[in-house]
């Protein structure tokens, strides 16, 4: 199928559906950033459609469905819902869907998602040197595949600089739940890990790791006024140039769903380094960035899992793809299979 | 003369005062959120006008509301079941997770389709969720252990279980899905766009437990058992049994609906599908008074109420102020279904 | 001078503790009182007499301001009153023993003294309250238990505990609303005697009870009501228990010898229709149960159980009508054990349980009417031909049952805890007889009835003896056991003491062997 | 820091949210009142405490206000449930939903932002030299000893060695005898649940100024009801609802120490220790010691309004 027709933009209706609520200085709040990006840039839009909180259930579907109901042309759902969008894709053959973290093509559904398993191998190499004890903490929400890169890409990156290093996951089974986040933090603190990251939209490890003077790299936004001290970077997202292009696209008749990971510099990357974070450091982390940017790859085989099976063959570089879909540890993760 | 004017409660309510309360109830509700609304710089009109159209004006919507229903009917009726002997099954929601746990072990790895398998899964649905009221339902048979506590403790257990299977050994491992089971090959065909048979199903269900309970023997004792358990002794009615088979009813029931749920609305088992079904259940049953036919009127207003917060979402209230909004109508409910009951009467001096 | 030569005429110009005026209270559907005037005098005992659902009661309950009063006023000492809260009226010096206990199940006794009692300690540890409540129980010469939980206790120890929570308030005006339904001749007795010591400080009494010897024995004056409204009060000497029933019910009642059987009536049979043999029940609260008890129910006649409440009434009635099984020993029903048959079993044999506790044993209190009325026979034709429950013939049923019973019913749908207490007794009781073709187990049948009532509930035990069923008869009326018993059993701490034949009877002997002491003589 | 002491470290912060919130439904159950809106009473009392200490720079204030915003929510309720007599659990639902979306409406303001102050720990001298339990417990701050000792102790005392106590469980056991003796007992339910609701925000507050400490959407998450359930595993005692809160801390801490430290059990699993834990506590031993059944009841008139004019 071509792409779908041109929309002039005082007609043109765009809706983005969110996992949580705009307020929370992470994942959902730098959608909305992208938000307010294509309004900015498309100032005569008639209306754009803002939905926080679509939970994964059916209601995902009642609200996308809503969306269509209200005449939206172009419509995002910044954390997938998968099926839940998908009978709403099929229906709406006029629209075009956009789905972050998501799998499926479709005549009008694309994905997008980014590589955030580079700059969180950047932020390993910072917590390799950071660490003394060499064991690295992680505060996960479920094993699911970006959970497994991001563990997988830390522990590389620190493994470069510190062999020995290890990581422990503790999975919260929440997406969200600050009370267990600080739990979990404090007890891989208590179990000797100096260093914290993980994968929450809130800043609770963080504030513990700041109480107990350990390291801690967080996701999303700069969030270091929790943890002015304890804070290292943070794998830092911006989807406002993408959104940009896409709405552009499809007010100009050019739309096409496709497959995007926004690459690191291009939507995602490290945050600048915390205040305490020795200049070298911060110096040894940014040239194997400068590395990656030039197009070198730290995920070449040989990779073995934690069981000692070679996954990935000496020589052999993992694909973008294969990298969005990771659902195995590399050695020396642990927490996340039993 | 006068004659002197009194405020009287009666024994019941009468049908058509209880509705006009409840009504009442709404429209104050909805009046005071719309001059919040009003003052927030919204129009609380349009807003109205368009939860109306987007509610009943288009196949998409009463779509919408026709699945809704279909869970809310069910563990309304679970709840509504419990209470018939006096048990608090706050548990719905663990048993409806139950119940799509093992439907879907069945769609998943019992091999075949059609008829057969979504029979297989509809037992194996209202197994799971019996089997899992049944710790709670024999301890209370038993030892006299609070179910309330039980039950609301097994659903996060339950949530737990179904999201450690289908981010774990049950994962689509197509690549096609985050944190879910494979899409399952059976489904409950739907009928009229995405209503699926799961609908007549629940309505079907709740006025046979209904006819059950108000012309059976059984449905006697178990009332009896229910009020008072020292006269169903008395009159020799097995009072345990009775506990028994009624709670595991009512688990199974809050199965069903979370086998409906995955095979007729999502098509394959992950974390989160309930959306508080169990909870809200609660609420269908106690604006029902706990009767089997009333869920079937209180889960479409829960629906409605529900559906009509997604569509103030889209015209830009936040989930938040929907979420207070929904709360005030229920707060508002409740006194006014209080009120119905009482009666100004007029007696001459 | 015994009590009842007793003359009261208040002195003249002497205010009124209490007065009503005009009082009416009106429930849905029923009128409970209207246009009530009443008057207590200082130094009075005034009784209150009538029919069951008259509105003795709900008046009383205006008194102490349970309820408010939809007309009239209240004046204590000459100064009118508003009543919004019980605290008012009991800070006006009214206490009330009520019908139906006002106790904490759960609380021992003691605390159950001192509840909402402004002379309780403000530090109220467990022993101070038992101490304090130990003294209390000596000053007023009632027998209690202070660290027992109430639950534990039988009918008539909680009626102690209410009388002497009242009396430890020390109030003004105090309403006993049937306090001696409970109580044994002896206690009862006691009773008077504490209350005429109270009256004769200044104090009043208002005193319901539907035994008129007590009244005539007690009161000073009696006010009669019917129907929600006063038709009389009367100065007691001026008055007999003929008058006074035909008062209260507005026709003619006639006492009949009970023990005469008519023309025709079966006889009583050879075969023993229901034995317990060697049957031990241990009881739940850890008091007496039964321990060993062996007897024999022939067809055709009446065996009365006489005995102070609590000595293992409540386990013999249960364990003859199977709602609870025996420890050891067994039941035999015309000559086949009964082992392990629940209740319904026990009912299907045709055998009916007129229960001591009837609101919470025998009745469902927030179900219809027509549901409890039907609790015997909800599973058989007409009610459920075919397993399938018919709502309309089980209302017929119920209304048939209530006919009979002569409750009037303004509406079958409504929870049978809105009848009155008598009322309430009325439909078990003749639900019970419905089915009792082969033994029927009445504990305390005629407990808060009133005469006309008594009298009829006494008549259909009788019919229902001649016409050959076994029947065991429940109670602590002496009079009443004579009047009916052809054999009379006495129990004391869960053992029989004796079985004595009615003719030829010594009174002092059953009272020996009320009080534990063993038999001379057995008569099998 | 050792492993018992960091578990028991753990324990107690954790422990302190529901201990608090416990202790308030205790005393609202205890005169025959079911709050259900536990979990927004939280919610409001979290943001309450952030919204002011950044106003006014006091935890204790913040704490304060809290507690007044969370018994003005408590008074709603109980006008609505022992003054009109709606349904309890129609109502508490009611309440967590309105309490919820109040919280977060009013949270969006104070989102991404630390609290600007907290209950900062005091040292109790000597006692927190203690090996384990030194740093675990005496090292903590006011408001821990407040939720750990006085009130329990307090309201312990008060129920079960008072007058005042004494009327009040009656009232919850049975309100007809209550009221025939001249106890108050729709201004006791009036109190108590107001008391109890603001108990329950004040464990909302300890969550923002103390334990996690900033205000996020959600920060609650479920706890409030698992404070309701704890409420019956306590038997209804104040020291128990405390100790349950705690021993519920202990058991969620032991799930994350068993992650950190590698335990062979998956996550899931551990993650439903808790639960299953307090499950089995609940039934064993009273199935081990019948006499526990009576000890444990819940109060008679538990969630039946009352009527006067009704027998
Ligand atoms: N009076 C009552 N109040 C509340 N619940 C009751 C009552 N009686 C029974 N139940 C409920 O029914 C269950 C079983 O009652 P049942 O009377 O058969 O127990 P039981 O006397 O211990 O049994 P059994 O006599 O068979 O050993 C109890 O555990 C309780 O949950
Ligand atoms: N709370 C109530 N609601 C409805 N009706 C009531 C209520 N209380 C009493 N009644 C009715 O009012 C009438 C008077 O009842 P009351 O209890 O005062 O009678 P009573 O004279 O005390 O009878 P008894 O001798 O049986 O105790 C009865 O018809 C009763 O059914
Ligand atoms: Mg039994
Ligand atoms: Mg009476």
């Amino acid at each position: 199928a071509g792409p779908l027709p041109a929309v002039a933009e005082e007609e043109a209706v765009i809706g983005f559906g969110h996992v949580g609520p705009i307020t929370d200085e992470g994942w959902t709040w730098s959608h909305h950033q992208g938000l307010l990006a294509v309004k900015e840039a498309f100032p005569k839009l008639k209306t754009t459609l803002e939905v926080e909180n679509v939970p994964y259930s059916a209601d995902a579907t009642r609200t996308y469905r809503q969306f269509v109901s209200e005449g939206a042309n172009m419509i995002f759902d910044t954390s997938s819902t998968g099926d839940f969008l998908h009978q709403v894709v099929k229906r709406a053959p006029e629209v075009a869907f956009m789905e972050c973290n998501g799998h499926a093509l479709m005549d009008n559904l694309g994905w997008y998602y980014l590589a955030h398993w580079y700059p969180t191998y950047v932020m390993g190499v910072a917590a390799g040197h950071l660490s003394k004890t060499g064991q690295l903490g992680y505060v996960a929400s479920f094993p699911v595949a970006s959970v497994y890169a991001s563990t997988n890409a830390f522990l590389m990156g620190a493994r470069t600089v510190n062999p020995d290093a290890t990581l422990q996951t503790i999975v919260i089974n929440s997406w969200f739940d600050p009370q267990a986040a600080t739990q979990a933090g404090t007890a891989l603190i208590d179990n000797g890990c100096d260093f914290l990251f993980g994968i929450m939209d809130e800043a609770g490890y963080l504030q513990v790791a700041e109480k107990r003077g350990v390291w801690a790299a967080m996701w999303n936004t700069d969030i270091r006024r929790y943890g002015p001290n304890a804070y290292v970077s943070s794998v830092i997202i911006d989807f406002k140039d993408f959104y940009v292009d896409q709405v552009g696209k499809r007010l100009a008749g050019t739309w096409t769903p496709g497959e995007h990971i926004l690459p690191m510099g291009g939507g995602v990357d490290r945050d600048k380094w915390g205040q305490n974070v020795p200049e070298e450091v911060g110096k040894a982390a940014d040239e194997v960035r400068e590395k990656i940017l030039g197009g070198w790859s730290p995920f070449v085989g040989e990779l073995k899992d934690k069981d000692g099976k070679v996954r990935v063959e000496a020589g052999q570089k993992m694909t973008e793809l294969e990298l969005y879909n990771w659902d195995w540890s590399v050695d020396g993760v642990s927490g996340l299979e039993s | 003369m006068f004659g002197s004017y009194r405020l009287q409660r009666l024994p019941s309510s009468h049908a058509g005062i209880a509705l006009a309360a409840r009504v009442a109830a709404i429209v104050i509700a909805l009046l005071v959120a719309g001059i919040g609304i009003a003052l927030a710089g919204m129009n609380p009109l349009n807003l109205g006008a368009r939860v109306i159209t987007a509610s009943f004006g288009s196949a998409f919507g009463m779509e919408d509301l026709g699945v809704l229903i279909i869970p809310l009917i069910l563990t309304g009726l679970a709840v509504a079941v419990a209470q018939q002997v006096g048990a608090w099954n706050i548990g719905a929601e663990g048993q409806f997770y139950a119940g799509a746990f093992a439907a879907t072990a069945i769609g998943l790895f019992v091999p075949g389709e059609g008829p057969l398998i979504l029979m297989l899964m509809f037992v194996a649905g209202m197994a799971g969720g019996a089997a899992w009221i049944l710790v709670p339902t024999l301890a209370r048979a038993y030892a006299n252990v609070n179910e309330l506590i039980t039950t609301l403790l097994l659903n996060f257990v339950a949530t737990l279980l179904v999201y450690y299977v289908s981010t774990g050994p049950w994962r689509d491992r197509s690549g096609m899905a985050n944190s879910a089971t494979p899409p399952l090959s059976t489904d409950v065909p739907s009928f009229w766009g995405i209503v699926h048979w799961g609908f007549p199903i629940a309505i079907g269900l709740a006025v046979l437990v209904a006819a059950v309970l108000a012309f059976s023997r059984w449905g006697y004792e178990v009332r009896l058992v229910g009020s008072n358990p020292s006269a169903a002794k008395y009159a020799g009615i097995p009072v345990r049994k009775h506990l028994i088979a009624v709670m595991l009813l009512s688990g199974g029931i809050a199965g069903i609906a979370g086998m409906l749920e995955i095979a007729g609305t999502v098509h394959r088992l992950q974390g989160g599908i309930s959306n508080n079904f169990g909870y809200l259940g609660i609420m269908v049953a106690v604006l029902a008074r706990g009767s089997p036919i009333g869920v079937i009127f209180s889960g479409a207003l829960m629906a409605l109420i529900l559906n009509s917060g997604i569509i103030l979402q889209t015209q830009g209230l936040t989930t938040s102020i929907v979420l207070a909004i929904t709360g005030f109508i229920l707060f508002l409910t409740a006194i006014g279904d209080e009120l119905s009951y009482y009666r100004i009467t007029r007696e001459k001096a | 001078m015994t009590v009842a030569e007793q003359s009261f005429t208040p002195p003249p110009g002497t205010a009124p503790i209490v007065q009503l005026k005009g009082i009416a209270k009106y429930f849905p559907g029923v009128v409970a009182n209207e246009n009530v005037d009443l008057e207590v005098m200082p130094g009075e005992i005034h009784a209150l007499l009538g029919e069951n659902g008259a509105g003795k009661s709900t008046l009383m309950n205006i008194l102490t301001g349970i309820y408010q009063a939809d007309a009239g006023e209240i004046i204590i000492d000459g100064y009118q009153k508003e009543f919004a809260t019980p605290m008012q009226a009991i800070a006006a010096g009214i206490g009330m023993v009520h019908q139906h206990f006002k106790l904490v199940q759960a609380f021992t006794v003691a605390e159950n003294i001192h509840l909402g009692w402004s002379e309780t300690p403000r530090r109220a540890s467990k022993a101070v309250l038992e101490n304090r409540t130990d003294e209390l129980a000596k000053r007023f010469n009632l027998d209690i238990r202070a660290g027992a939980t109430v639950s534990d206790l039988s009918t008539g120890e909680q009626q102690r505990v209410e009388i002497l929570r009242v009396l430890a308030r020390e109030a003004r005006l105090l309403i006993l609303d049937e306090p001696t339904a409970v109580l044994t001749p002896a206690e009862a007795r006691e009773l008077f005697r504490a209350l005429r010591e109270f009256v004769a400080e200044g104090n009043a009494v208002i005193f319901i009870s539907h035994k008129l010897d007590e009244v005539m024995e007690i009161s000073d004056r009696i006010s009669i009501l019917r129907g929600g409204r006063k038709i009389a009060t009367r100065q007691t000497r001026d008055c007999d228990p003929h008058m006074l029933a035909n008062l209260m019910v507005g026709r003619e009642i006639v006492l009949d010898d009970m023990r005469h059987r008519a023309e025709g009536a079966a006889q009583v049979s050879v075969e023993p229709v229901l034995v317990l043999d060697n049957v031990s029940v241990s009881s739940e609260s850890g008091g007496n149960g039964l321990a060993n008890v062996s007897l024999k129910l022939h067809a055709g006649e009446i065996l009365g159980i006489a005995g102070v409440a609590g000595n293992g009434q409540r386990e013999l009635s249960q364990v003859l009508t199977g709602v609870r099984s025996a420890s050891s020993g067994q039941v035999i029903v015309d000559g086949k054990s009964m082992k392990g048959a629940n209740a319904a079993v026990f009912a299907a044999f045709g055998i009916g349980h007129i229960p001591e506790d009837r609101l919470h044993s025998g009745l469902a209190p927030a179900l219809s009417i027509t549901t409890n009325a039907v609790m015997r026979e909800y599973g058989q034709a007409p009610v459920s031909p075919h397993g399938i429950y018919n709502p309309r013939s089980a209302y017929r049923l119920a209304r048939e049952i209530a006919e009979a019973a002569e409750v009037a019913i303004p509406d079958y749908g409504m929870p049978v805890r809105n009848l009155s207490g008598g009322n309430q007794q009325r439909l078990v009781a003749r639900r019970e007889m419905r089915i009792a073709d082969k033994v029927l187990i009445a504990a305390y049948p005629s407990r808060g009835l009133d005469v006309g009532a008594i009298n009829t509930m006494l008549r259909y035990i009788v019919e229902l003896r001649d016409a050959g069923a076994g029947i065991v008869l429940i109670s602590e009326e002496l009079e009443e056991l004579l009047n009916l018993s052809d054999r009379i059993a006495v129990l004391y701490e869960g053992r029989i003491m004796g079985v004595v034949d009615n003719d030829n009877l010594d009174i002092e002997e059953i009272g020996l062997l009320m009080g534990g002491r063993t038999a001379a003589r057995e008569v099998a | 820091m050792d492993l018992l002491t960091g578990l028991l470290t753990t324990a107690f912060l954790a422990g302190a949210v529901l201990a608090l919130a416990a202790l308030g439904e205790v005393l609202t159950e205890r005169v025959g009142v079911v709050n259900l809106g536990v979990e927004g009473l939280m919610a409001m009392g979290a943001v309450t405490g952030i919204a002011t200490v950044t106003v006014v720079p006091s935890p204790m204030l913040g704490f304060l206000a809290a507690l007044v915003v969370g018994a003005l929510f408590g008074m709603v309720f109980a006008l609505a449930t022992v003054y009109v007599r709606a349904n309890q659990v129609l109502c508490g639902l009611a309440l967590t939903l309105m309490g919820s979306g109040l919280a977060s409406t009013i949270g969006r303001n104070y989102s991404g932002m630390p609290s600007p102050v907290i209950f900062e720990p005091v040292k109790v001298p000597v006692l927190s030299e203690i090996p384990v339990l030194g740093p675990a417990f005496f090292s903590q701050n006011i408001l821990f000893y407040l939720i750990y000792l006085i009130l329990p102790i307090f309201f312990s005392y008060l129920m079960f060695s008072t007058r005042h106590g004494l009327n009040m469980r009656a009232v919850g056991e049975n309100p007809a005898a209550a009221d025939a003796a001249g106890i108050p007992v729709n201004l006791m339910r009036f109190s108590y649940v107001t008391i109890g609701a603001a108990l329950a925000a004040g464990a909302g507050a300890y969550l923002t100024l103390a334990f996690v400490p900033s205000w996020s959407d959600g920060v609650v998450a479920g706890r409030g009801w698992i404070a309701v359930a704890l409420v019956i595993f306590a038997g209804y005692r104040p020291i128990m609802a405390t100790l349950s809160g705690l021993l519920f801390g202990l058991i969620t801490a032991l799930g994350f120490v068993g992650q950190a430290r590698g335990w062979p059990i998956a996550p899931a699993f551990l993650s439903m220790l808790p639960y299953l834990g307090t499950v089995a506590f609940i039934i064993v031993p009273v199935l081990a010691w019948q006499k526990m059944r009576r000890a444990m009841a819940a109060p008679a008139a538990l969630a039946v309004p009352y009527y006067r004019d009704m027998r």
